[in-house]
């Protein structure tokens, strides 16, 4: 915990990471609080369509007279929910994958590397694009198929780290002590791996959450009448002479949601590792 | 292999921002020639294999057929033909005019290239295959050849469909058998005929352009030298081009209908539609075989507040199948007008609780606030709707293959033509497994079909068609929604010309206002 | 060995690694479309499954004989760019993907172009005084262009400059063969594709510039009087592009993939718009056909920016890179 | 004509505080000698030579110093005021030749390069010519193909003689090598060092040559200075320091010199004077008295009071340390 604290501390010694933090905990606040204190997204009221924003309704009204700003709220909440159990998924499948690979070697690390190549071979959105059409849009689905166009990224960099693992010598001694692999797995692969796939997974979220707002505008992922930022955006678009400002406001929120993300992953990044200089 | 990225489009791209924007683009009032949207782009340009109407329409503009729509309405006058003579129900005799000219250097047209042309719906193109659009030709049995510009029609029963869906329209156009037949399978994107218009050029998802045939010998010239049209898939950019001045003419949807009246040096075109677009219930699946159910489905939905959530207000909703102004329109049919008491009262007769369906849909903005009306409202007599959006492909692949027996309630738009024959026959017993979602099987609705169609009666197939939708009606299998309606937005200086139902456009008929 | 010969065996290794992917990806794109639970000729088909049109693509595509054959089948087919005969339009597919392909490749070439011309010196500026206030400034800008998702640039790009000004036209490429039309068409896009791209490159410029100037050779130019512009702008930035450039092959594919958004949104055509209308549709031969497309053009790219590369930097064709 | 340091004094602004490198180091060099400034690691000696070359860090502070060169006078305090001088009036040779080239830049457009300025006007072909030529006077294999190659084609020992011919190019009247042979194979050393003597009696210019060696020093050198702890302990020529250093710590040096001279590790860190016990002062607080007090074999009560002065060896003016032994009351 104090761990955690200090971490905290440090992040917020430079202005990056305090601003990272800063717009973080205003998405976080309103993706959380926004929902309890604002009126049931889903209640239709056909006669307030397209409402201007006033006192009942903050954001104004959608087309079928929901309230906007609650979409909105309630929207955030579900895109960054979901942009953190991708993150999670795939980078604990990625760094097992990863793992297993570096340690077990010879051709099976061979073909999991080249795996990884060719995976990355698609440009990630397109990928994305053609598993869902081919195998559905379920809300599960679209998890699992994103979190496949995510895995060798984190992939990559466990098995990296596991093959300098494996050659130093403690670990070398104790393979030798017939100590149980998963043993020493748990001992040492995890710890030492943790560190830089902790790094590698907050700076990827706010591109997942870049990710499934380019996919949900695209119409792939939410079912109505649930709403996530890029339908919000798209919803918005598809009204946009009868109001600008849904459209802006989800995309401000996005905007804000990745900005935030990549500053705080920085600053994180900085303060775990902080030999790495590359951005991305 | 054939590369068109030439060195003005890559010289384009790479000095894009060299050149800022303030050269202003071409405006509406430089503009003498109209250039319009299209929601979609050619597919194919064979007549017989088209796929939408964006080709229809072109090749209603491009191609000569025996007899043309008149301007606006679904009457007719000869064209090709210099005179069509009626033997019997099942039997005319056609002229063809003299000097009528296929574009390209391919000769006068005869009656053997009539001949060649319908004959592709009866035996199937070159290698057999038949056309997507066979079936407007149905009734042709034959066309036999009498003489250099003379033949004769052979029907299989007698038809008043063959002539509105068939000979008047893109099915009916006549091609030249030598293009044909040299052209091979570059038919789907070379168009020859000896029509109004020529098409001057295609840019594939980009715009195509018709100029105007000094060569066509027959009684419509068109009035504008070139129509350009462009390829916007959706019409709400469409709209906001045309705002912009860079379109004089668009189709447009509901929702944009106050915007567009208040748009300076514009004409609001509304032509109320004859589609029909209505959730269809599975009369087989689970609790929905049981007609009170089904009924009190009906009384729940409220299809008043759809009109006005999801289409704006702005068209008027549908009591039945067939759209005012169609033959047999039943005008007296019944409005559900929304009473959760009456719809609660039907389910607690059943004794269900805790019901719960899936509504299927298109995931277009219309269709989705279609279906999260119709859940709020049944979620207040206690059915839960579960929403599963498509896309197009997915949605309407549920037509093959009984992909559609597992569907519950679903959000079904159809497209109409002007015979009524048209629009019954999906509701079919054979059509089941197929495009008759609602799996609903009347013998008797499909024994008026078929009297309907060999009927030539106006008055007793008015009567045959109305028995059908009370058929219908009683079934509660359908809750009728909209014919819908079709709005464009029209620079003022053009006067644009559509068959009545607002979908087939007569670019030949476009005019200066 | 010579340099020339050692230049030509990095191009052999590197062109022999480009086909193992290429071979890959053309593996796993089969493969992907094969598992598909289903009858095949129905997923292929969708709603226009008659059964003619099944048999002829059973045929085609060899369903009737063993795997190995198909995936060969399916393998030279793609090489020689013969993906057969659209079911919807009748027209070959290849040629529906070359329709569009211009346009895709205008935008995302200008929008790297326009991100290299802008981020580059952007980056220089930073590096060239770091820990200023303009250096902080540019950072926090640069990072603002690499966050903000090319959606909402797009979107907030239209709603001021097409929409609210009226400045740019809204929708499609243009007319053809007008070319002051077509590139007013372009200037939106390709902003609006561009922007995190700048922020990217500026920040790597500023980053391996930073380092370069860290390093001795530096130190030697600066004693025998190199002017401070002609050490940055000259010896250092060409050492510094080598990072830059080879992030650019990426940035292609990133291009391509992001530009799916942008001609929905600029209602362009494109290859994006094609493979997004194409699913929609169910037309899997016209995705499995661009998606060859992309891939190719993306490790061609790849390939194009190795060798720009081992230009930039002799030590890379040297095997010391 | 003399080149003279006067009173140079530079400190570095760390993290931990004000770390004072140099301390009024004064060194005068004949023209056409070369001169050695010796030390170990951390004595100061290659500040002395940037701060001549205005090349020092940016958290380095010149706070006192000035250099005379051709006869100009130089304010060293000032940010770049040498660098008018730097590629004309004064050249420089560094440790790493693996490192001291650009990577990327063929060496010909490197030579070219530092022609740009000291002969400007010139074109292309003449700066390619006169690049070839001095390639070739540095007796580097081949020198017409050399200038097309990069950098990583060439051995350290041939990167060393293409920086030596870039300080030929530039015609300094000031060489300074900052230990041009610590990071080269010892069998390269004689070459290298035979290539600075020959540039320096080609140009005639006045040598710095700075190093840890003191071997080098007493092979090559004419004048020597040791440097301890950011002060100049004791100078002179090479015979009469070798003959009587003036300072313990030069003496110790000279003990410790001959039996490492010909084996070295290929590794600079290894080859520090570690048989001198004791380690160096911290540079943040000089303590009071003789700075090399703590180490000193010979030192007595007063070394850790009284800071000494220079004081002639054997009343030799050209000969002085810093020692209160040679003080004389």
């Amino acid at each position: 915990m104090s761990g955690i604290f200090a971490t905290l501390k440090r992040i917020c010694s430079e202005r990056d990471g305090r601003l990272g933090l800063a717009f973080t905990c205003l998405i976080l606040m309103f993706a959380l609080v926004g929902p309890l204190v604002s009126p049931d997204p889903n209640a239709i009221d056909i006669k307030a369509r397209f409402a201007a924003p006033g006192l009942a309704h903050l954001l104004g009204t959608d087309n079928l007279g929901r309230d906007l700003l609650a979409r909105t709220s309630v929207g955030t909440r579900y895109a960054l929910t979901l942009a953190v159990i991708i993150v999670v998924i795939s980078s604990i499948i990625g760094s097992l994958i990863g793992i297993i690979a570096g340690i077990v070697g010879s051709w099976i690390d061979r073909a999991v590397a080249a795996v990884f190549d060719i995976v990355n071979a698609f440009p990630p959105l397109i990928l994305a694009f053609a598993l869902i059409a081919l195998y559905g849009n379920g809300s599960a689905t679209f998890v699992l198929l994103v979190t496949v166009v995510f895995i060798p990224q984190f992939g990559r960099m466990a098995r990296a780290r596991a093959k300098t693992l494996r050659n130093l010598s403690f670990i070398e001694a104790e393979r030798m002590l017939a100590v149980h692999p998963i043993t020493i797995v748990v001992r040492h692969y995890l710890p030492n791996v943790a560190g830089p796939i902790i790094v590698l997974a907050s700076m990827n979220l706010p591109v997942v959450i870049a990710f499934e707002a380019s996919l949900s505008f695209l119409g792939f992922g939410v079912q109505p009448p649930k709403s996530s930022l890029g339908t919000l955006i798209k919803d918005g678009f598809i009204s946009i002479n009868q109001s600008w400002w849904p459209t802006v406001a989800a995309a401000l929120v996005l905007a804000i949601a990745t900005l935030g993300a990549t500053l705080l992953g920085e600053a994180l990044r900085r303060v775990i590792d902080p030999k790495s200089t590359r951005a991305r | 292999m054939r590369m068109k990225l030439d060195r003005r489009t890559f010289l384009a791209g790479s000095s894009a921002l060299a050149i800022l924007p303030y050269v202003s683009f071409a405006r509406a009032a430089d503009r003498t020639n109209p250039i319009i949207a299209l929601d979609t782009d050619i597919g194919n340009l064979d007549p017989g294999n088209r796929v939408g109407t964006t080709e229809s329409n072109i090749i209603r503009s491009v191609c000569q057929t025996l007899v043309r729509f008149e301007p606006g309405k679904t009457s007719w006058t000869n064209d090709a033909a210099k005179e069509i003579k009626q033997i019997s129900d099942t039997e005319f005799d056609f002229e063809l005019n003299r000097g009528q000219m296929f574009t390209g250097g391919f000769g006068e047209m005869t009656a053997d290239d009539v001949k060649y042309s319908f004959d592709r719906f009866i035996d199937g193109d070159k290698n057999g295959k038949k056309l997507t659009y066979a079936d407007d030709m149905e009734a042709l049995k034959a066309v036999e050849v009498t003489g250099k510009y003379t033949g004769k029609l052979i029907l299989k029963h007698p038809s008043a469909a063959l002539w509105l869906i068939g000979l008047c329209d893109a099915s009916g156009a006549i091609l030249s058998k030598k293009a044909v037949e040299q052209l091979g399978d570059k038919i789907a994107t070379t168009l020859i005929g000896s029509g109004p218009m020529t098409l001057k050029e295609w840019r594939p998802k980009e715009q195509f352009v018709l100029a105007a045939n000094p060569d066509y010998k027959g009684p419509y010239k068109p009035h504008f030298e070139e129509l350009t049209g462009k390829i916007i898939p959706e019409h709400k950019t469409a709209f906001l081009s045309y705002q912009a001045k860079e379109l004089d003419f668009t189709a447009f949807d509901a929702d944009q209908l106050n915007t567009a009246k208040r748009l300076p040096d514009t004409k609001v075109i509304d032509i109320p539609g004859i589609d029909y677009t209505w959730i269809g219930i599975n009369v087989e699946k689970g609790d929905l075989a049981d007609l009170k159910v089904r009924q009190a489905i009906r009384w729940a939905i409220d299809v008043d507040a759809i009109i006005q959530g999801a289409y704006s207000g702005a068209t008027s909703r549908a009591k039945t199948l067939l759209a005012p102004g169609l033959l047999g329109n039943w005008a007296d049919a019944p409005l559900y007008t929304r009473d959760v008491a009456k719809a609660q009262a039907l389910v607690a007769e059943t004794g269900k609780t805790g019901l719960t369906f899936t509504f299927t849909c298109l995931n277009d903005a219309t269709s989705l606030a279609v279906a999260q009306i119709a859940q709020a409202n049944l979620a207040e007599i206690g059915i839960t709707l579960t929403i599963n959006a498509m896309d197009s492909g997915a949605y309407w692949a549920l037509g093959a293959d009984d992909a559609s027996k597992d569907l519950e309630l679903t959000l079904i738009p159809y497209t109409s033509k002007f015979d009524p024959s048209f629009q019954t026959q999906w509701f079919l017993a054979s059509q089941i497994g197929l495009w008759n979602w609602q799996r609903w099987n009347s013998p008797e609705f499909d024994k008026l079909h078929q009297e309907g169609l060999e009927t030539l009666d106006t008055a007793k197939r008015e009567e045959i068609y109305i028995n059908m939708q009370k058929l219908l009606d009683e079934s509660a299998s359908c809750i009728w929604i909209t014919h819908g309606r079709n709005f464009f937005v029209d620079a003022a200086w053009l006067k644009p010309m559509f068959l009545p139902n607002g979908k087939d456009w007569q670019f030949e008929f476009f005019d200066k206002a | 060995m010579t340099r020339s010969q050692r230049t030509a065996a990095f191009i052999a290794s590197r062109l022999a690694s480009v086909m193992l992917t290429i071979a890959g990806a053309t593996l796993l794109l089969f493969l992907m479309v094969r598992l598909v639970p289903g009858d095949f000729t129905s997923v292929m088909l969708g709603p226009r499954a008659t059964p003619v049109l099944r048999a002829q693509i059973t045929h085609d595509m060899g369903l009737d004989r063993s795997m190995v054959e198909q995936l060969w089948l399916f393998a030279s087919r793609a090489a020689t760019g013969n993906f057969g005969e659209d079911v919807v339009s009748h027209r070959p597919i290849l040629d529906i993907v070359l329709d569009v392909v211009p346009n895709t490749l205008a935008l995302a070439f200008s929008a790297l172009a326009l991100a290299m011309v802008v981020g580059i010196p952007i980056g220089v500026i930073a590096a060239l005084k770091p820990g200023s206030w303009l250096d902080s400034g540019l950072a926090l800008l640069s990072i603002s262009f690499i966050t903000t998702p090319t959606l909402v640039v797009s979107v907030i790009l239209f709603l001021i400059f097409a929409i609210g000004l009226h400045w740019l036209p809204v929708a499609g490429a243009g007319n053809p063969g007008d070319i002051a039309d077509r590139l007013q068409h372009l200037v939106l896009p390709s902003v609006a594709l561009a922007l995190g791209w700048v922020g990217y490159i500026s920040r790597l410029v500023r980053a391996a510039l930073l380092d370069t100037l860290a390093e001795l050779h530096v130190r030697t130019l600066r004693a025998y009087g190199v002017s401070e512009y002609r050490i940055v702008g000259l010896y250092a930035l060409k050492l510094a592009l080598v990072p830059v450039v080879s992030i650019l092959g990426i940035g292609l594919g990133d291009l391509i993939g992001s530009s799916v958004v942008v001609e929905i949104i600029f209602a362009r055509p494109g290859i994006g718009s094609l493979i997004f209308n194409s699913i929609a549709q169910r037309n899997y031969p016209v995705v499995q056909a661009c998606i060859v497309f992309i891939v190719a053009f993306y490790i061609v790219a790849n390939l194009v920016v190795d060798m720009i590369n081992a230009g930039l930097d002799p030590r890379i064709a040297a095997g010391r890179g | 004509m003399a080149i003279s340091l006067r009173n140079l004094s530079v400190n570095y602004s760390l993290q931990q505080g004000t770390a004072h490198a140099l301390r009024g180091v004064s060194l005068d060099i004949e023209k056409g000698q070369m001169h050695g400034l010796v030390g170990e690691s951390g004595s100061g000696k290659s500040t002395v030579a940037f701060a001549l070359m205005g090349l020092l860090a940016n958290n380095a502070n010149v706070t006192s110093g000035t250099a005379t060169i051709e006869g100009k006078s130089f304010d060293l305090t000032k940010r770049n005021a040498t660098a008018d001088l730097r590629g004309r009036g004064m050249a420089m040779i560094f440790q790493d030749p693996m490192l001291s080239l650009n990577p990327v830049f063929t060496i010909g457009t490197q030579l070219c390069e530092v022609l740009r300025r000291r002969t400007p006007g010139s074109d292309r072909k003449t700066q390619g010519a006169m690049a070839e030529d001095a390639l070739a006077k540095v007796r580097l294999s081949n020198p017409g193909r050399r200038m097309n190659q990069y950098p990583h084609e060439l051995s350290g020992g041939m990167r060393q003689r293409v920086v030596i011919a870039m300080a030929l190019l530039s015609e300094p009247a000031l060489l300074i090598a900052d230990e041009p042979t610590t990071a080269l194979d010892v069998t390269v050393e004689a070459q290298i060092m035979r290539e600075i003597i020959g540039l320096r009696d080609r140009i005639g210019c006045a040598v710095l040559l700075i190093t840890h060696s003191l071997g080098l020093v007493t092979e090559y050198c004419d004048a020597i200075s040791v440097l301890y702890a950011g002060e100049k302990l004791e100078s002179g020529t090479v015979r009469q320091v070798q003959r009587q250093p003036g300072h313990p710590y030069t003496r110790m040096l000279f003990d410790c010199e001959v039996p490492i001279d010909r084996e070295r590790h290929a590794d600079a860190s290894q080859n520090r004077f570690t048989v001198i016990a004791g380690d160096l002062p911290d540079p943040r607080r000089r303590p009071p008295g003789c700075i090399f007090n703590a180490r000193c074999d010979v030192s007595f009560e007063d070394c850790a009071v009284v800071s000494p002065g220079d004081y002639p060896v054997r009343n030799d003016d050209s000969h002085s340390a810093r020692c209160l032994r040679l003080a004389t009351p």
